[in-house]
């Protein structure tokens, strides 16, 4: 076998959508508006940590020195990694250019699989979307993919919760109405965990909070950057921002405010506790100017959730991406088009942990059915990331010596070894023949994902939780309900 | 304002997104992998005439058997020409298939077909080429026509003519067209002559690439290799495609499967070199896995995307223009799976740079062509071309005064910096954004409803510009010639 | 004499501020009735660029634009006349609710409300029972509009209805409410008299509670 | 006695050709009655095969391991028993049509008839209909298998069934059809007995058809 000198090898495909000198420009242009108009800050703790971190603070408006968000950005661990609930399994690394997926979480409605009728979410279909992202393979952690309504709102977070870990033992992505749910939260976590500092060396939850469009941080998300800081555990920061609406019309110019609304979270954060995990979210996209949308579907969308991901790459930070959501107000052509196409830029561009998997209709429902035909599409979008191996082994040319003109390679050796994993074998997707197709009831995809996602909850047992855990949990639970009660 | 990076040093701008499915090294190591497959294994070749070519060119020929000299392939690799424009049919320079320019199109010879008012899925008649052409003609990201169908109520063997005339009857746009043999080509060139005003015009400024298909492995029928002959000798650029599968007619390695498609692309393109150096040559590739449950060669496979895109960089390292595929997919209804395997292999196709992208109109594993699936492929396209655009950074893009005048907690709604860029949003047509309860009180339509819509309208209403009478005439006679003869075959 | 009613409609329609505002002075100089320039000229214009919107045809920055060029042809002509003889669809007080710093959305409902030349009060976010209240005791609008985004806040909505019933002004004022988390029934559960899905179907409900 | 049957029909359901040669040898040597071997051990393996890759649990890679596997144990002990005595499905001789080059769709076919346990004699591609008429004479067979790509060659289908019926041979053998192109209503135009739209209900049909 020849040994070969200076060759480089793209083992998985090389994509990017800004250039690093774009970047730069576009962390240079975040560092000016933080420096020049500021963000509002809605909690004076967290004022007072900003001022105290160097920040000019006037009233409510906070400039922040580009020198605090460098700061900022030297101290923010690169990497976060989250662990399977049950067993603590490190199986989650957001570092570098992994893409794991998930689903979204509070959508106020959802189809249900059995009526097909869209309906409010309760703990019951929460429950069963969470069973259902726990038996699908591609899918690697969980959001709860509706709010919880048939319980009391104030104290709805924590009902929330409990279903999740009920049904999976998959690492949450965790939403809170304010820090007192929160602490609820991590104090069920410590209790699964085994005790504060276990959570915190292997955690499998990390908080969800947003500023609010443009540049300001409500009271709800600076406290909860805070609380995360102190406890020491990962925050997802996401402002969700619609180019023409809350930012400028422009991709450059959305890019820019959203990254300085990142960056100044990122900067409470860091101010708070150096060395506090933090990821950095996003949801980029448009206002259809239409129908005024935040829209989960557009090629806007997808342009600004890659961009976003170069920039996370540039600035070495642990990134929380967007894929698998429609617009489409049903599952049908359209929600199956811009779920590829989201899916596939993801995976290309490499943020790591990707959430709405499952989101139609601009992220009001969710669709169980459309998760699991999702599972295939990630399956596919990760078989094409994988690339094209290129060495004697696999350019065989041998084995096309042996075959010569004419022939074929299905019973060969080289083939039984390689076929499996060169391919990737969706499991909704069909490729029958016509007549098997006829004979088998000539269904869509959208059935058989339906057969899939009944037979999920009618048939699949998640790892159970331990009964003396699942009972403590459920005594926070009624707690906060007594709480509620009572005020 | 000294923010602008037009007085910033080496800064480097992605115009648009940047894909690359293998390094050079790998492109060359594949190409290297075809060459010696060329030279060592070689190629099975069903043409007397060929053979004696490839005799006369520095083969080395036994018996069907023919072995090519490395350098002789290398000679035919930098001797096709790296850009071949391609006009409409009025003559307007339309198609620059060179660097990393993407053009969309349907695919030919579909078994069945999906009438588009029925829903029933028949045999192609040739008032559905009529249809399709009309389609193609009207649908904007759609940049060529093919035949969408095999002409089933026609003389067998001249299908391909009456497609060809079906197309030029209804659409303006360039044609890729196959033909059963020589005499049919020779057809399809006098009609395509008598539209471009002579041949010398048709070979200035071609509207036409014929299209030849090979048998992998390494095997080349007479009409395949003949018809590769045929184009050179007539100085119309030729597509050669064979259809290569991993793990059927090439190993299932994913390499493998380069080398053989490269290998047989580059048989055709030595025949058409060595007949007229210079001759326009596309390479093709219909790349994908054979499906080892039904057999099938997928055409929605996340590795029909993979090997096309891979074949691409290959072609893009030879600076040969390629014939790609997108827009297709396995599914037997126009459901999610359709939708989903169409955008997958459209956008990875655009972002490869492909130059031809072929079959936006191919369901059911290739078995069936719908113009519904055009239809939807077209709105997919402009989607897809709003990606492939990029995003533009400079300082009015960056917006950092129209940010700090609008400041926390205000909006841009109203600012004139947006009116001024929200045109650049991506105008969905068929994609809907309508909230909840407008979309019920529109009928809640899936896009399956809307896009028949749109065709049934597109056909109903659909006048694609006229040919004088006159060429129309000469058309209608080589038709009637074609069928004397044929009928005199018999 | 040129068709000025015309010409001023027209450019609302294209959002053409400067030109609307010479128009109109125009129309003022050559001593045309006020009350028609706005009748016949500047809401006209504005009432087919909401048919356009509604139909597609428009989108929202352009609706904004031509919303602009209109209000500055009415600042020109209402020094002229009687507040009372100022048309107005009606008043419309709108807010974010308790807990709610989201913005954009209400600020949406209120630039489309005044586009189709409703008077809108704007109490901004953060807005408790009290602060509606009071502004409907000041104001006196026809309806008051309640906006939340989160699931948490859009309790506090039911509190602000309480609140009208325990001073006796539920009855005269419609309530409607809106935001993402809202639907119907919702709506139906607390009590308002409706629920706007969107910016465009807003001004719609307004003119059906008032009519 | 270990249970020969039991393991070489689960070796060639895994495909190990190694193991099913070693334990078909170990029962020669055992003394078992070789058509046993075939029938119990062998053909009961591959028939498993067969099911498994009808419902989609086998890839083809896989049966065509397994295939090659029971026809190693075959060739050990098939020198031991009369020819007559060699367990067969049925003949069925198989080719590509006149014009056509394409022979992946046919050999798997006929690779999937051998698993199945038929004999098969493969007259190649561009098989004129003399061609096939010649084999159907020397090899006297069941079934006469046609295959084609191409919607020109298809025609040459028909030749061929007409050349059988002009030699008198039409009713001596029944013909099936498949490819690409071709469907059932082909197939009735032109008179074959049957069409198989895959390779792995070509086997069936086989089945159906001698049945």
């Amino acid at each position: 076998m020849p040994v070969k000198s200076n060759y480089v090898e793209n083992t998985s495909p090389m994509f990017s959508i800004l250039s690093p000198s774009q970047c730069e420009e576009i962390l240079l242009a975040a560092q000016e508006v933080l420096e020049r108009t500021g963000v509002t800050v809605h909690d004076e703790e967290a004022r007072d940590i900003l001022k105290k971190a160097g920040c000019w603070v006037d009233g409510i408006l906070v400039r922040i020195p580009s020198a605090v968000v460098d700061r900022a950005l030297r101290s923010v661990p690169k990497r976060v990694t989250l662990c399977n609930n049950r067993t603590g399994s490190r199986d989650v690394h957001l570092e570098g250019y992994n893409a794991y997926f998930g689903t979204g979480s509070d959508t106020p409605f959802t189809i249900d699989p059995y009526t097909g009728k869209r309906q409010r979410s309760t703990k019951k279909s929460v429950s069963n979307a969470c069973k259902v992202i726990d038996a699908l393979p591609n899918l690697d952690f969980v959001m709860s993919l509706g709010i919880v309504q048939d319980v009391p709102l104030l104290i709805s977070d924590r009902h929330q919760f409990e279903a999740q870990v009920l049904n999976t033992s998959k690492p949450i992505v965790t939403t809170a109405h304010d820090i007192y749910g929160f602490a609820d939260i991590i104090e069920m976590c410590e209790i699964m965990a085994g005790g504060v500092e276990e959570l915190r060396r292997n955690p499998f939850m990390t908080l969800y909070a947003e500023p609010i469009s443009p540049l300001q941080h409500a009271w709800e998300a600076a406290s909860k950057l805070i609380l995360a800081a102190r406890k020491g555990l990962p925050v997802v920061y996401t402002p969700c921002v619609m180019a023409g609406g809350t930012v400028p019309a422009t991709m450059a110019g959305v890019l820019t405010q959203g990254l300085a609304e990142s960056l100044s979270g990122l900067v409470i954060n860091q101010s708070t506790r150096e060395g506090s995990p933090f990821i950095m979210g996003g949801v980029f996209t448009i206002m259809d100017m239409s129908s005024t949308i935040f829209s989960y579907g557009s090629p806007e969308f997808n342009l600004l959730m890659s961009s976003l991901a170069d920039l996370a790459h540039y600035l070495k930070l642990p990134m929380f991406g967007t894929a698998g959501c429609s617009d489409s107000n049903l599952v049908d052509e359209q929600a199956g088009i811009e779920a590829a196409l989201s899916i596939a830029m993801t995976a290309l561009s490499g943020p790591n942990l990707n959430h709405d998997v499952g989101y139609i209709e601009y992220g009001s429902t969710s669709s169980l059915e459309f998760l699991a035909i999702n599972n295939d599409v990630i399956g596919m979008a990760r078989r094409l990331v994988r690339g094209i191996k290129v060495n004697d082994e696999t350019l065989a040319l041998d084995i096309i010596h042996k075959i010569g003109p004419g022939g074929h390679f299905l019973s060969e050796d080289h083939t039984m070894k390689h076929f499996k994993t060169e391919t990737y074998y969706p499991s909704l997707i069909d490729r029958q023949r016509y007549e098997s197709w006829l004979e088998s009831g000539s269904k869509t995809l959208f059935e058989r994902a339906n057969e899939k996602v009944k037979d999920i909850i009618e048939n699949y047992e998640p790892d159970p939780l331990p009964k003396d855990v699942q009972q403590k949990i459920r005594a926070i639970v009624e707690r906060s309900e007594q709480k509620v009660v009572k005020s | 304002m000294s923010r602008s990076q037009y007085v910033r040093a080496n800064y480097q701008v992605n115009a648009t997104p940047q894909l690359k499915m293998l390094s050079d090294d790998q492109c060359e190591n594949v190409l290297n992998g075809a060459l010696e497959v060329l030279e060592r294994t070689g190629a099975e070749i069903h043409s007397e005439e060929a053979l004696e070519i490839f005799r006369k060119g520095g083969c080395w020929v036994d018996g069907n058997m023919v072995c090519f000299p490395s350098h002789l392939v290398e000679w035919a690799i930098r001797s096709a020409p790296s850009r071949i424009v391609i006009s409409n049919q009025k003559g307007e320079r339309t198609m620059f298939l060179e660097g990393q320019n993407v053009y969309y199109g349907p695919g030919p010879t579909n078994t069945y077909t999906i009438d588009p008012f029925t829903g029933e899925r028949r045999r192609a008649k040739k008032s559905d080429t009529v249809r399709a052409a009309k389609v193609i003609d009207a649908l904007p990201n759609i940049s060529f026509a093919m035949d969408c169908g095999t002409v089933m109520d026609v003389t067998p063997t001249l299908s391909d003519v009456h497609a060809f005339q079906a197309m030029l009857e209804n659409t303006n746009k360039p044609i890729i067209h196959w033909g059963f043999g020589i005499d049919q080509y020779q057809d399809i060139i006098d009609m395509a002559a008598a539209v471009a005003g002579g041949l010398e015009a048709l070979q200035r400024d071609p509207f036409i690439l014929l299209y030849s298909e090979s048998s992998p492995p390494l095997r080349h029928s007479v009409e395949a290799i003949d018809k590769a002959i045929f184009a050179a000798k007539n100085n119309i650029p030729i597509v050669y495609t064979p259809c290569t599968f991993s793990g059927g007619v090439a190993p299932a390695t994913m390499a493998a499967t380069l080398v053989i498609a490269v290998a047989d692309s580059l048989v055709g393109l030595v025949a058409g070199q060595l007949v007229r150096k210079g001759s326009g040559f596309v390479m093709g590739g219909l790349i994908s896995t054979m499906d080892m449950s039904s057999t099938i060669l997928s055409y929605g496979a996340a590795e029909l995307s993979l090997l096309s895109a891979g074949l691409t960089a290959v072609a893009r390292y030879m600076k040969i223009p390629m014939f790609s595929t997108g827009g297709c997919s396995d599914s037997k209804v126009i459901d999610t799976q359709m939708g989903i395997e169409a955008a997958f292999s459209i956008l990875i196709a655009g972002l490869s740079g492909a130059n031809l992208i072929h079959d936006c109109s191919y369901m059911e594993y290739g078995a069936t062509s719908s113009l519904d699936l055009m239809t939807m492929d077209d709105e997919i396209i402009g989607m897809v071309k709003k990606i492939l655009g990029g995003v533009l950074v400079d300082d009015e893009h960056l917006a950092l005064d129209v940010i700090d005048k609008v400041g926390p907690g205000g909006h841009y709604l109203a600012d004139d910096h947006t009116m001024d860029h929200f045109r650049e949003f991506w105008a969905p047509t068929l994609i809907n954004r309508l909230r909840f309860d407008g979309w019920k009180a529109e009928g809640s339509k899936t896009m399956a409803q809307r896009v028949k819509e749109k065709t049934q309208d597109i056909i109903n209403n659909h006048k694609p510009e006229q040919k004088s009478e006159s060429v129309l005439k000469e058309i209608q006679a080589i038709v009637d010639r074609a069928e004397a003869r044929e009928a005199n075959k018999r | 004499m040129p068709n000025y009613y015309e010409e001023i409609s027209q450019n609302v329609i294209t959002g053409q501020l400067d030109r609307v505002k010479q128009l109109t002075q125009q129309a003022i100089g050559a001593g045309n009735n006020p009350v028609e320039i706005i009748n016949q000229g500047l809401i006209p214009g504005m009432s087919v660029v909401g048919a356009r919107f509604k139909a597609g045809q428009m989108y929202v920055p352009e609706v904004l634009m031509s919303a602009r060029a209109m209000n500055a042809g009415m600042d020109l002509v209402k020094p002229l006349i009687l507040t009372k003889d100022i048309p107005s669809a009606g008043k419309v007080v709108i807010g974010t609710v308790k807990g709610d710093l989201h913005d954009i959305g209400k600020n949406l409902v209120g630039m489309m409300l005044e586009s189709a030349g409703f008077t809108v009060i704007n109490v901004g976010v953060d807005a408790g029972p009290e602060k509606f209240l009071q502004s409907i005791k000041e104001h006196q609008p026809g309806v008051i509009g309640m906006s939340a985004l989160l699931t948490t806040t859009m309790l506090a909505m039911k509190d602000t209805i309480e609140l009208l019933k325990e001073e006796g002004l539920r009855d005269k004022v419609k309530v409607m409410i809106g935001g993402a988390p809202i639907s119907q029934d919702f709506a139906d559960e607390i009590g308002a008299d409706g629920f706007a899905p969107d910016a465009g179907s807003a001004a719609d409900l307004c003119k059906k509670l008032l009519a």
